[in-house]
Formats: C-alpha cells, structure tokens, sequence
C-alpha cells in the first residue's frame, strides 16, 4: 500500500480495507462534498450455496495500473474532483467486509457523486479482476463476469 | 519467445500464472499456450482479450522477450 | 438522537457527526453497496472573510419530521434501497467537521448512489436549516439561502 | 391566538423564537406580528414561506391556539 502525497491514493492488497481512513485523506479545506462508495459482499449468490468467503485473484501492478486510468479518466471529465482515492482488496475476504472503497472530495457535490459512481463503474469494467466464490464444499469463479473494456470505451456519462 | 501472464480463470487453467512461451507474434504465442496447457486452457482463452504490455493487440502483432502478454479473462471485481 | 432499530435513523443535534458510525449502521447482509455522502464546511465563502466556524439554526422536532419526509421519498422512488441513515448537526461547527452525513445501502450501486443523491439535495431544499459563517470579527446568514420546498415539488429524477 | 414559531433569520429579526399572536387568520397574525416585531422582521417575512402545522398555507387559512404557525425564510442547510 503506498500512500501519494499527491491527490490520488491508490492501493490494491490483501489488507484490510478501512473506508474511514479513505474519507478522512480525501478531505481537503476548500471541498464541500465527500462521497464515499463501499462495495461489500453479499450473503446472497447466483449459485445455490451459501457463499463463505471471497476470493479476489489479480496482477497488483497491473491492477493498480489499470484503477490509475480509471482516475485519470474521471479528472478529465470532471476537472473540478479534487482528492480520489480507490483501494481494492486481493486474496480473501470474509462476506460483509468491503472488497472495494472508492472516495472522492470536491468542492461541490453534483460533481463528486457524479465522478465517485463513474470510478466504481469503471473499476468494474476495466480493472483485471477475478472474484471466486467459496462455500461449504467448494467454489467457483463468480458468475457475473464481463468481458474487460478499456477506459475509453466506457459510456461518456 | 514472449513473457505470458495468466490471470484469474485463465491461471487455473493453465496451472501457472506465468510462463515463457515462443512465437514471433501473438497468434503464434497463444497458439503455443493452446498446445502447452490443453482444451480447458483454450476454452478460457476463447472469451479473454489479449494485452501486450497493458494495451489490446491485434493476433499479428509481432512480440518478443522484452514484451509481456497477458491473457485477460472477463472480469467479475468489486 | 435516536436509533430506530427499524431502516431508518434521523437525528438532528449538537452532537459531532461519526460517518463511520452511519455507514457501519446502514450495512445489512443483503446489500452489497454502501454510499456515503459527508458535507463539510469549506473555508472560502461568498463573502471575503475567513471562516472560522459555522452555527446551525433550527428547530429540531420540525427538521427531523422534515428529513423522514424525505426518505419516505427516497423509498418511494427507489423501492430497492435498504436502510438510509441522515443527520445533521445544529449549533456550532468548526470548518472542515461535517454538518450532514447521508448514508444508503442497498443490494445494488445503482439505486444506492442515486438515493443518496436525492437525500442531500431534498435535505438542502425542503428541511427548515439556517446557516451562519462566522468570522473573526463577525457573522452572517449564509448567502447560499433558497426557498424551502416541499419534497412533493422537487423534480422527479 | 396562534403560537407562532421564527425561525433562522425571523427569529434572529424578531428578537424570540416563539411568540403568541392575535389574529382569526394567518394574514391577521403576521399583520400583527409585523406591527409587533417591526421592518426588519417585515422584509424577512417577505421572503419567507408560511407553514400551519407543517404544512404550506395560504393568507385566508383560519387559525386558532391548537395551531402552529411556523415562519420559514429561505434556507441554507448542509
């Protein structure tokens, strides 16, 4: 995990997420707005077992690579962002705790919501990033993927 | 003879998660992979894109050993 | 304030706000989304003093049967969403303290960002809250002020 | 005779947050409220919303002691 004494903060590790401390190193004193996105584990599948645990399989530097992108591509549409911060977890993670945390300071809000919703989307569709489910008895690689897309391929929104 | 990273579905597979593989371009590195690592490997591969050095590549594109490509599976994160 | 133990939590008081208190209260095993938003006070303003700090006005019982009128709305549009948690603090701010925090879950992103949204621009157009910048040698109501409205006449989005 | 609740700008031009005022009507209550608390209340008023019981009221509503009549001028929240 490295922290930038830039405005963006990127990490993809087996630590821990803490979307507390994403929210307070997005605050900066000229912005009004902070919005914060967690994506946690639901209990809930399309398999029919109930799911233990997930398994995030990934390339680090590729991923972070690839999340870097996603950043720069939300500055681009929505130059006013000041701080963004995405961290990803890799390796297991218990179901409830968050797999993802996305924050995003701006001084005003239609714009933060706007770019921290797109960062999510964005790091669904163009990050490397394989997620296995696991039960009782066994796994599997999550139904739900997608076919990989570059950052500009995305939708302009 | 090309660096091959084999990422997610494609790692289990192929058993590895790297590999160095020979061809002078792209289709002749995944056609090699295909022999190497069998039927279920090609499968995957089927519905992955390729990556040379993080970008999409066309199957003619010419590689060699300082170029890194990456079977890239559809992807479920978040 | 008060906690509901149903899907709901509205508290409007002096208290310092916990985003992370919210957000850990909104996470239900179904939900696989979480969005956050904090508004915090920043330090330019409209008039060309700084800020030192914030004083909220209100009268409690009327804003917080005005912010359940609100989430009543929320659910109303986005039947999905699981629990909404929304408080406001009254009284004296320090710059950079949130003065509101929203937070929605929900099984899926999409309702959970937009429901968010919603909140926090009908709690800043329907729910009676006054806010004065003061400064080292003075105060004034904020210039931002609008007309309240009801949250039957914001747009439909 | 109404209870009357200023709020924000009201209370601070009105010098109290609630007052009981005379009045059979909500425009014979403010009349009076304005003769009791003065211009400056006056121009607050102007831009204010009236509320009976929460809920928005034209001029002609009639009032009595069981209600609450809330003066609400533009807000500034979060």
């Amino acid at each position: 995990m490295t922290v930038d004494q830039s405005l963006d903060w990127v990490a993809v590790s087996a630590e821990r997420l803490n979307p507390d401390e994403l929210a307070d190193w997005v605050m900066r004193p000229d912005c009004g707005a902070i919005v914060t996105f967690f994506g946690t584990t639901r209990t809930t599948s399309t398999l029919e077992h109930e799911i233990i645990e997930l398994e995030y399989d990934t390339d680090i530097d590729l991923a972070e690579s690839r999340i870097r992108r996603v950043i720069a591509a939300a500055r681009e549409r929505w130059p006013q962002v000041r701080a963004i911060a995405i961290h990803h977890r890799v390796g297991t993670v218990a179901v409830r705790e968050p797999a993802v945390v996305v924050a995003v300071s701006s001084p005003h809000r239609g714009e933060a919501f706007a770019a921290a919703q797109f960062c999510i989307d964005a790091v669904k569709r163009t990050v490397p990033m394989w997620k296995r489910e696991v039960w009782q008895n066994g796994s599997a690689w999550s139904q739900e993927a997608q076919d990989i897309l570059d950052v500009g391929d995305l939708e302009p929104s | 003879m090309s660096q091959v990273l084999l990422l997610g579905p494609a790692h289990e597979a192929a058993g590895v998660r790297r590999a160095e593989i020979e061809g002078d371009t792209l289709a002749e590195v995944m056609a090699a992979a295909v022999t190497r690592f069998g039927p279920r490997f090609a499968e995957i591969l089927a519905i992955s894109r390729l990556w040379v050095n993080g970008e999409d590549a066309p199957a003619d594109q010419a590689v060699g050993p300082s170029d890194e490509i990456a079977v890239v599976p559809p992807v479920s994160g978040g």
